[in-house]
């Protein structure tokens, strides 16, 4: 056990004052079959003023653990079985629920995982900024809005008395996240958790919150626990790092420690399964017929108001993009959220309304009838960001998989079982699980039943609309793994949608770099990364964390301004992007005069 | 390789499962005695339902209490209450399940198809049901059910039809919820026909709803049954109902309380034994609930 | 917004108009003639063609119900065939009772429902959620008039802490209205059960309990407000349902409420006043329904009218 | 004086009634209820009236009168004085108006076949009836086509009462929310919906009368709640009367039972059997049908709040055939007689039947009787207007009375005829639903109707009792009860008990009641 040797490193160093100690820390789940571990024996200090990263792949026990400091774990099911979380002279684990509630939010606050939910949707983000204030300050209205203003500030946010009066829908996810800080840190807490605080957010936002947190550490002196799964924000961030592998603690020491000299089999692994950028294996350029060809392509939602529900204005979520997909290719879509990466895979699916011309196989998609419409599905599939949403959850596994074959009419049902059992073991699951239901995978297992189901037509294109995203990185690297050999073995095509470029330079062929509805920047691989031309292609290249702490990178002058509106009135037009090639293919836009 | 969070469920029949719960298996207890009740009322009913019997009313013309004789009691004619609650459990049985459950079914009908259709057959869809809802119910049941001949069979077919708007209201917001979901995205993308989306993929999502709605109905439809044939469209006399016999006799509540209160605790308990089977049954349907709880 | 009221209020408009087509052809068809009950017992025929005449009942159906509309354009309810008085006036005169009626009911529909609902919801599982929600499926399923009677006898007559029935004051409203509130309160409190049930589970939620916010203010200010949108749905729909309902309980209380008058009118064919009262209940629904839509975007700002 | 109030009777005071129906209408053309009879009577007087809680004509408006010798004119004498609530007095122009009003077919009088006696009725429209004269302000000459024994009683009805010309035209088609008479009390408020208040009307021109101050009517109160209200003491007199699931219990307590009176009224409940059809239209069916029903048993049902009747006549009215035992219920003979009728296994058939208590449970229990002998009727449980459609139109085979049924408009036999069993209301849209049509009776009936002379009224009563008994033997109708009242009051109310039993003003007579304090 590596928790030996780890504990005294850790406890060696100088030790300013601990905040925060767990010690043997057990949470367990109540399930039909008894007890279930879900924490075992977990041990740390927190020192002030530090950052303690937790890291380990997902459902290992990471966020459990964070809530059993906070006395947040969903009670009666999951509960604390040993151990004690010593905070001060109290045991958090021994207090009532008014004590830990003096606690919560005061001295220990939390930011979660996933900021597009985390705020109550019908209250201003004044009323709950103000509201975490007067919970644990006796301050009166004014005061607390005041102190709520200065938060705002402080995680600067632009037009701080503006967004007190504004809802969270109206904000964007990086904006909500740092209302979720600035709420965290409004009192001042001596311990911040944050549970995966940028997960959800494109790389450019990741690190405006990132470079936030660390200023604002330095000023505050707060202790915080940063989880992850991304060792390139640990890396960047943390001063010490516990790696858990199913509940335990495999391995603590500081980051330099864990990213130079790995001990644990585990971290070694983990790191290994990393993407890094640059380090993608160069390919032989795909020089097949194109297999899906966009010219031109525009996708407008129409907003209606007014009394007779005419057009008030359109989204430009799609702004004459032509791209085509050639054979066997890995064509890759990066580009921030909202910018039109998926809108662009449901016109290729044929589920957004577009005008131009989307050709698929030589055939235009437009004006077929239905049943060259279904015909036209069957060469062409998609697998979803989020494999929990894209499977109905009251339906196995293997009437899932055999779906497509179903609605199609291929083979009767024994076949279909057989082949959806076929399809199982191709993506590397036991074909024995084909009767059980999607919540009963983990989030990689489930992403495998989509891309098996996804095959199962042996389709010439598959759409992966940011498919491993939420995945963590070792199960990323092994379906990313698996999506290759899949195509060497097939010899299908993909588009390939994702905001994370150090995943999309690991396995795509030809890049194309979208902003606001526009390509503004497209070529090999090779040439997006090794020779980024557009400021904004350069910029999404220099946000990714580096995971390799002796990489420190610079703070650099943030800007707080917004993502400019594809929002326009009917008439006005953004303008278009001319793109320009500077050799070999390498299309670099520059906006019309 | 095997996730460990995947909890090996041993697989069990959805049968197994629901007698496994204690309430749910009250509840269909219930039910079948309720239906045996109704299927064997011949054979088991103390007397003839309809039988005016001279020992059934005092001299005064009162209603005879509980006794050795009549074991509930007899009504304002002198008939044997519980023979009646046995017959009409037939009747009943008829509306609370056939005419509400058709209700139902309209309703998820029309709710599904305007949620997922948002074009002019949503729209159209959902005006048609504003003008239902706006529309006055009992008048409707009094005309339709004058212009045919009132019958069972009719009467829950009006029953049916003036009931389903509230169910479409609701499963109409709810199937344009879902309608947005991934899930049917992806299954968009497969190239699935639309009655395949709608009835394999949305409905079984509807289903805690159509059950909550689907319970609470029995009794309201078991009552309106009762107001319609006060008003002479409902079963005629003296076919028995537990709506009507509560209805006949609702203002002898104090001068003979069981010819209210039994009936009563009949229609709230064939209300409940649905409740508890249709909760059960949701959970039990509901593979994301198998291992929680 | 304004744009919205307007278009919203020509659907209502026109949903109106198809109610009172519909209402007017199935009184139409409906077996039963008012002129002989106008007439009386000892009329000869020619005095009821003489009065079938004088009321345009002899012609064509589209004609009756054309000058039936004009008429209602200009205001004009008609005259009750068998109370000879305006329809306009015996509603006027009675639709203030029943609005204060309904809103009386509503709140206590209310109250209760979504106090259960919320109280259930939060002790999920446990012997007071169950019991609540058999005593939501007994209001369900009382009789109105037993309840109505029950309670009259026991809170007016033997407690006398409130007048048997009539109308006027505060403390001639709270019966009728908690009876109403008692008997619709079921269907509120098992819809905010499993809407509050689902609002628990929600992030925001952990949220509040992270910021180390009370019990009572996560559930009221957090959970609450956003657990409540389904069930503002409901109002619309439950004015309906209480339109149904009230004339039980109006005969009860004696409440001098439009009820009562549509009872009459439906047994005696008094066709203007079936007209007029269900043109004023299909209002009132309409009405119901485009405040619910609009008060549920004052509550969640996420609901853009449109 | 033809009647001698209560000595004990003190003037003042206030009662309360309640009913659970909203009152229709004032105007005594038109007001035709059980509910609004005995108001508009308070608020109206007529030419003629009755003596209070009997059937003994006396004079009302009306001094003295004078019948010619061939019946055929009717000279009425006026009171001088006699004031209306607006404060004009009443003249013979007043007496004319009014009677030209109720048979002017714009008036939609229901009750204007009533004066079809009346010379020119045929052509009563605006120009008013010819067979009505002004000789000077306070006489009026009545002129009928054809002698009518019972033309006094026809003066005595709601529907002959004066009103005043100017109060009409002012308040149009209102009239009956604004009623303007000569009578006992004024309207002082209507509340739509609510409450009435009458008020004592100090000119009246009867001295003494009435005792109340006023009269408070409160509307659509539940009978039951009425009477949780009367035993409160909140209430006078429930119009409604004694709800059936209080009846026993008002009964078993002996301090209510002293409260309630009862009296005969003049009401018949009856089923119809529609002769024209079959197997109806053969008399040993409704012959048979007659023997079948067990009226004892239904009495019983209503808890004895009627007697078994054997006639069409009730047996306080004139003309009722005492002795005549009716069609014994005899369920032997009743089926022998089916046999014979070709029927012996019987037959189906509805039973229509409006659906307020007791009537359904009534007819259930006719329905028992009849499928005793092998009938099998089917009920058809509607509401009112669905009934008197179906038995306008003929299409119902049979139909209980009940709810609908005959209460007499006047203490006459001939009321018990016309429209209900004569050829005149057998037509489509008629009131008779037996579609019972025999010339012979008719003309035997006319022959009655026609016999004016006071004189031989014994000899007009025989000929009455002849047509009944001649109806009986054709059997279009079961005479089943005829219904009692019962009428509990308040411990406060005073006056004899036939005021609250009144035959014509139902609950009771206001004009003579009153108050102890
Ligand atoms: N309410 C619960 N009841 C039972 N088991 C639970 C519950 N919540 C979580 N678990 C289990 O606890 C384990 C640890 O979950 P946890 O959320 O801490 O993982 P994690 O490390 O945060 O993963 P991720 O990176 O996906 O967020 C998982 O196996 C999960 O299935
Ligand atoms: N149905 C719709 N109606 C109106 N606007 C829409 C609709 N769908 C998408 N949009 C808008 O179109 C734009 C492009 O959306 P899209 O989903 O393609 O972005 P994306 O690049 O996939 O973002 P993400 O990385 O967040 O998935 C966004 O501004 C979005 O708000
Ligand atoms: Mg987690
Ligand atoms: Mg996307």
């Amino acid at each position: 056990m590596t928790l030996a040797e780890a504990l005294p490193a850790s406890g060696a160093a100088p030790a300013p004052e601990t905040v925060l100690r767990v010690e043997g820390l057990c949470v367990s789940a109540r399930t039909e079959q008894g007890l279930k571990p879900l924490v075992q024996d977990l041990s740390f200090d927190l020192r002030k003023g530090e950052t303690l990263a937790i890291a380990g792949e997902s459902g290992s026990g990471k966020s459990i653990t964070s809530l059993a400091i906070m006395g947040l774990l969903p009670q009666p099911a999951v509960r604390v079985t040993g151990g004690s979380i010593r905070f001060g002279q109290q045991d958090l684990t021994a207090l009532s629920e008014p004590a830990l509630r003096q606690v919560r939010g005061d001295r220990i606050a939390m930011i979660f995982q996933e900021p597009m939910t985390s705020l109550n949707p019908v209250m201003t983000v004044g009323a709950q900024l103000s509201e975490a204030i007067r919970a644990h300050a006796p301050v009166g209205r004014t005061e607390a809005r005041r102190r709520a203003i200065e938060a705002l500030r402080a995680v600067r946010l632009s037009e701080p008395e503006r967004r007190m009066g504004q809802y969270p829908h109206e904000l964007s996810g990086g904006m909500r996240q740092r209302v979720m800080i600035a709420m965290a840190l409004a009192l001042r807490p001596e311990v911040l958790i944050a549970d995966e605080p940028t997960t959800a957010l494109d790389v450019t936002v990741q690190r405006e919150v990132l470079d936030l947190l660390r200023d604002l550490q330095a000023r505050l002196g707060t202790a915080i626990i940063l989880i992850t799964h991304d060792m390139g924000v640990v890396a960047e961030m943390a001063n010490r790092v516990i790696v858990m592998q199913q509940g335990r603690q495999v391995e603590t020491a500081s980051t330099e420690d864990i990213f130079g000299r790995p001990q644990a089999a585990y971290t070694q692994a983990l790191l290994a399964a990393v993407p890094r950028l640059g380090r993608g294996s160069a390919r032989a350029p795909v020089t097949g017929e194109p297999i899906a060809r966009l010219s031109d392509v525009v996708v407008r939602y129409p907003l209606r108001g007014g009394l007779l529900g005419r057009i008030t204005h359109n989204v430009h979520a799609v702004e004459h993009v032509s791209f085509d997909i050639r054979k066997g290719e890995t064509f890759a879509l990066v580009g921030e959220s909202g910018c039109g990466k998926s809108t662009i895979a449901k016109a290729l699916v044929g589920l957004a309304p577009h005008q131009g011309q989307i050709e698929i196989g030589g055939q235009a998609m437009q004006g077929l009838d239905p049943a060259g419409l279904k015909a036209m599905r069957r060469r062409v599939q998609m697998v979803f960001q989020d494999p929990m949403a894209a499977l109905n959850p009251r339906m196995k596994v293997g009437e899932l998989i055999a779906e497509p074959l179903v609605i199609h009419d291929i083979g009767d049902a024994a076949s279909q079982r057989a082949r959806a059992a076929d399809l199982m073991a191709r993506v590397g699951l036991e074909a024995s699980h084909l009767d059980r239901y999607p919540h009963e995978f983990s989030g990689g297992q489930r992403q495998r039943i989509c891309i098996a189901r996804a095959l199962a037509l042996q389709p010439d294109l598959i759409i992966a609309d940011e498919s491993v995203s939420a995945l963590d990185v070792s199960v990323q690297a092994r379906v990313l793994d698996l999506l290759r050999a899949l195509q060497s073995e097939l010899g299908m095509s993909y588009l390939f949608i994702s905001h994370d470029m150090a995943v999309v330079d690991n396995i795509s062929d030809r890049v194309a770099v979208m902003f606001l509805g526009q390509i503004v920047e497209m070529g090999t691989r090779a040439q997006i990364f090794g020779n980024p031309q557009h400021p904004y292609t350069r910029r999404l290249i220099e946000a990714v964390p580096i995971p390799d702490p002796r990489l420190k990178r610079l703070s650099r002058p943030r800007d707080a301004s917004e993502v400019p509106s594809p929002v326009h009135r009917p008439g006005h037009e953004p303008a278009r992007v001319i793109l320009r090639d500077i050799g070999d293919g390498h299309l670099v836009g520059t906006s019309a005069g | 390789m095997t996730d460990p969070s995947v909890v090996d469920v041993p697989p069990q029949g959805a049968l197994a499962r629901l007698l496994r719960r204690k309430l749910a298996l009250f509840g269909l207890a219930i039910i079948v005695l309720v239906v045996a009740g109704a299927v064997f009322a011949p054979w088991i009913a103390p007397f003839d339902p309809n039988d005016q019997m001279f020992d059934g009313l005092t001299l005064e013309g009162a209603p005879m209490p509980p006794d050795g004789k009549f074991l509930m009691g007899t009504d304002l004619l002198g008939r044997d209450l519980l023979s009646r609650l046995l017959y009409g459990a037939q009747t009943s049985l008829v509306i609370g399940v056939v005419a509400n459950g058709l209700a139902l079914v309209i309703g998820t009908l029309v709710g599904i198809t305007a949620g997922f259709f948002r074009g002019w057959i949503g729209g159209v869809l959902m005006r048609f049901t504003d003008l239902m809802m706006a529309f006055p119910a009992l008048l409707l049941a009094i005309c339709l059910a004058a212009i045919f001949r009132p019958s069972l069979w009719i009467v829950a077919m009006v029953i049916a039809l003036v009931n389903w708007v509230q169910t479409a209201r609701v499963i109409y917001t709810e199937t344009s919820s879902l309608a947005t979901r991934d899930f049917i995205a992806a299954e968009r993308t497969l190239g699935a026909s639309t009655p395949r989306i709608l009835f394999r993929h949305i409905l079984p999502h509807l289903l805690p709803t159509i059950i909550v709605w689907g319970t609470l109905g029995i009794s309201t439809t078991v009552l309106l049954e009762a107001t319609l044939s006060f008003l002479g469209i409902g079963v005629q006399p003296p076919t028995p109902s537990w709506g009507n016999i509560i209805f006949e006799n609702q203002t002898y509540f104090q001068a003979a309380p069981w010819l209210v209160f039994i009936p009563g605790a009949a229609i709230i308990l064939l209300a409940l034994a649905f409740n508890l089977v249709g909760d059960a049954l949701r959970d039990v349907l509901d593979p994301t609930q198998r291992g929680r709880d | 917004m304004a744009a919205y009221l307007i278009r919203r209020l020509i659907q209502s408009a026109l949903i109106l108009l198809g109610v009172s087509f519909i209402t007017f052809f199935l009184l139409f068809v409906l077996p039963a003639d008012p002129v002989r009950q106008i007439a009386g017992r000892s009329a000869t025929a020619e005095t009821v063609e003489n009065i079938r005449q004088q009321l345009g009942l002899d012609k064509p159906f589209i004609v009756q119900y054309g000058r039936y509309l004009g008429a209602l354009l200009q205001g004009d309810m008609g005259r009750s065939y068998l109370q000879k008085t305006e329809v306009a006036d015996l509603i006027l005169s009675r639709l203030p009772a029943t609005l204060l009626l309904m809103l009386g009911a509503i709140v206590c529909e209310l109250l209760l429902g979504l106090t259960m609902g919320i109280v259930a919801a939060l002790w999920r599982g446990r012997a007071l959620d169950q019991t609540l929600m058999v005593t939501s499926f007994v209001t369900v399923s009382a009789p109105q008039f037993v309840v109505s009677l029950l309670l009259l006898y026991v809170f007016a007559v033997k407690l006398g802490w409130f007048p048997i029935g009539g109308y006027g004051t505060f403390a001639h409203l709270v019966l009728p209205a908690v009876t109403l509130g008692i008997l619709g309160s079921g269907w509120y409190s098992r819809m905010m059960r499993s809407s509050m049930i689902d609002v628990l589970r929600a992030d925001y939620i952990r949220t509040a309990r992270a910021k180390g916010l009370t019990r009572a203010r996560i559930v009221l200010r957090h959970a609450l407000p956003n657990a409540i949108l389904p069930v503002i749905a409901m109002i619309g729909i439950d004015i309906g349902i209480f339109m149904g309902g009230i004339v039980v309980v109006e005969s009860v209380f004696g409440w001098p409420g439009i009820g009562q008058l549509a009872w009459q009118a439906i047994q005696r064919v008094d066709i203007p006043i079936i007209m007029g009262v269900t043109l004023v209940s299909a209002f009132a629904i309409v009405l119901g329904n485009l405040l619910a839509d609009l008060i549920a975007p004052l509550i969640d700002p996420r609901i853009r009218l449109r | 004086q033809d009647y001698t109030p209560d000595p004990a009777a003190k003037p003042g005071g206030s009662i309360t009634v309640t009913y659970k129906d909203d009152v229709a209408t004032l105007d005594p053309a038109i007001g035709y209820d059980w509910q609004n009879w005995s108001m508009i009577k308070s608020l109206f007087d007529g030419l003629m009236d009755y003596v209070p809680g009997t059937t003994t004509l006396r004079p009302g408006l009306a001094e003295s009168y004078e019948i010619s010798e061939d019946g055929l004119t009717y000279t009425f004498r006026l009171r001088a004085g006699v004031k209306f609530h607006n404060g004009r007095e009443m003249t013979a122009e007043d007496v004319k108006y009014s009677l030209d009003r109720v048979t002017n077919p714009e008036t939609q009088s229901p009750g204007a076949g009533f004066f079809s006696a009346i010379a020119g009725f045929e052509n009563a429209g605006p120009g008013g009836l010819s067979g009505v004269e002004v000789v000077d302000p306070l006489t009026v000459k009545i002129t009928l086509s054809r002698p009518d024994a019972t033309f006094l009683h026809v003066m005595a009805l709601n529907f002959a009462s004066v009103v005043p010309k100017e109060a009409v035209d002012e308040a149009g088609a209102d009239f009956g929310k604004k009623p303007v008479g000569t009578g006992a009390f004024k309207l002082a408020e209507w509340t739509l919906g609510q409450r009435l208040v009458f008020e004592k009307n100090a000119d009246y021109w009867r001295p003494g009368v009435p005792f109340l101050d006023s009269v408070v009517f409160e509307v659509g109160q539940e009978p039951v709640v009425a009477l949780l209200r009367l035993q409160n003491g909140e209430v006078d007199v429930p119009g409604d009367g004694i709800p059936p699931a209080k009846f026993t219990e008002v009964m078993g307590d002996p301090a209510q039972a002293a409260r309630v009176v009862v009296g005969g009224q003049l009401h018949t409940g009856y089923i119809t059997l529609n002769v024209t059809i079959p197997p109806f239209d053969k008399l040993e069916v409704r012959k048979a049908v007659n023997m079948a029903i067990n009226k004892d048993r239904i009495v019983q049902i209503i808890n004895g709040r009627a007697v078994p009747a054997t006639q069409p006549l009730p047996p306080s009215m004139p003309g009722y055939t005492e002795g005549y035992a009716g069609y014994p219920y005899d369920p032997e003979g009743a089926k022998a007689l089916l046999a014979e009728a070709g029927l012996a296994d019987g037959f189906e058939t509805e039973l229509y039947v409006m659906n307020t208590d007791p009537n359904p449970r009534i007819a259930q229990a006719i329905q028992q009787d009849l499928a005793a002998i092998g009938i099998k009727a089917n009920i058809q449980n509607l509401a009112q207007a669905n009934v008197i459609e179906a038995g306008g139109a003929g299409t119902a085979p049979m139909i209980w009375s009940g709810g609908m049924a005959w209460i007499a408009d006047f203490p006459d036999p001939s009321n018990f005829y016309g429209p209900i069993l004569g050829c005149a209301g057998a037509v489509d849209g008629g009131w008779n639903w037996s579609k019972f049509c025999d010339p012979v009776l008719d003309a035997k009936a006319a022959e009655a109707d026609s016999m004016a002379d006071p004189a031989k009224a014994e000899e007009r009563l025989k000929l009455w009792s002849d047509v009944y008994m001649g109806v009986m033997e054709q059997a279009p109708w079961v005479p089943v009860f005829n219904e009692e009242r019962y009428t509990i009051k308040s411990e406060r109310m005073g006056g004899e008990d036939a005021l609250y039993v009144d035959p014509v003003s139902i609950p009771v007579n206001y004009d003579y009641v009153w108050v102890k304090e």
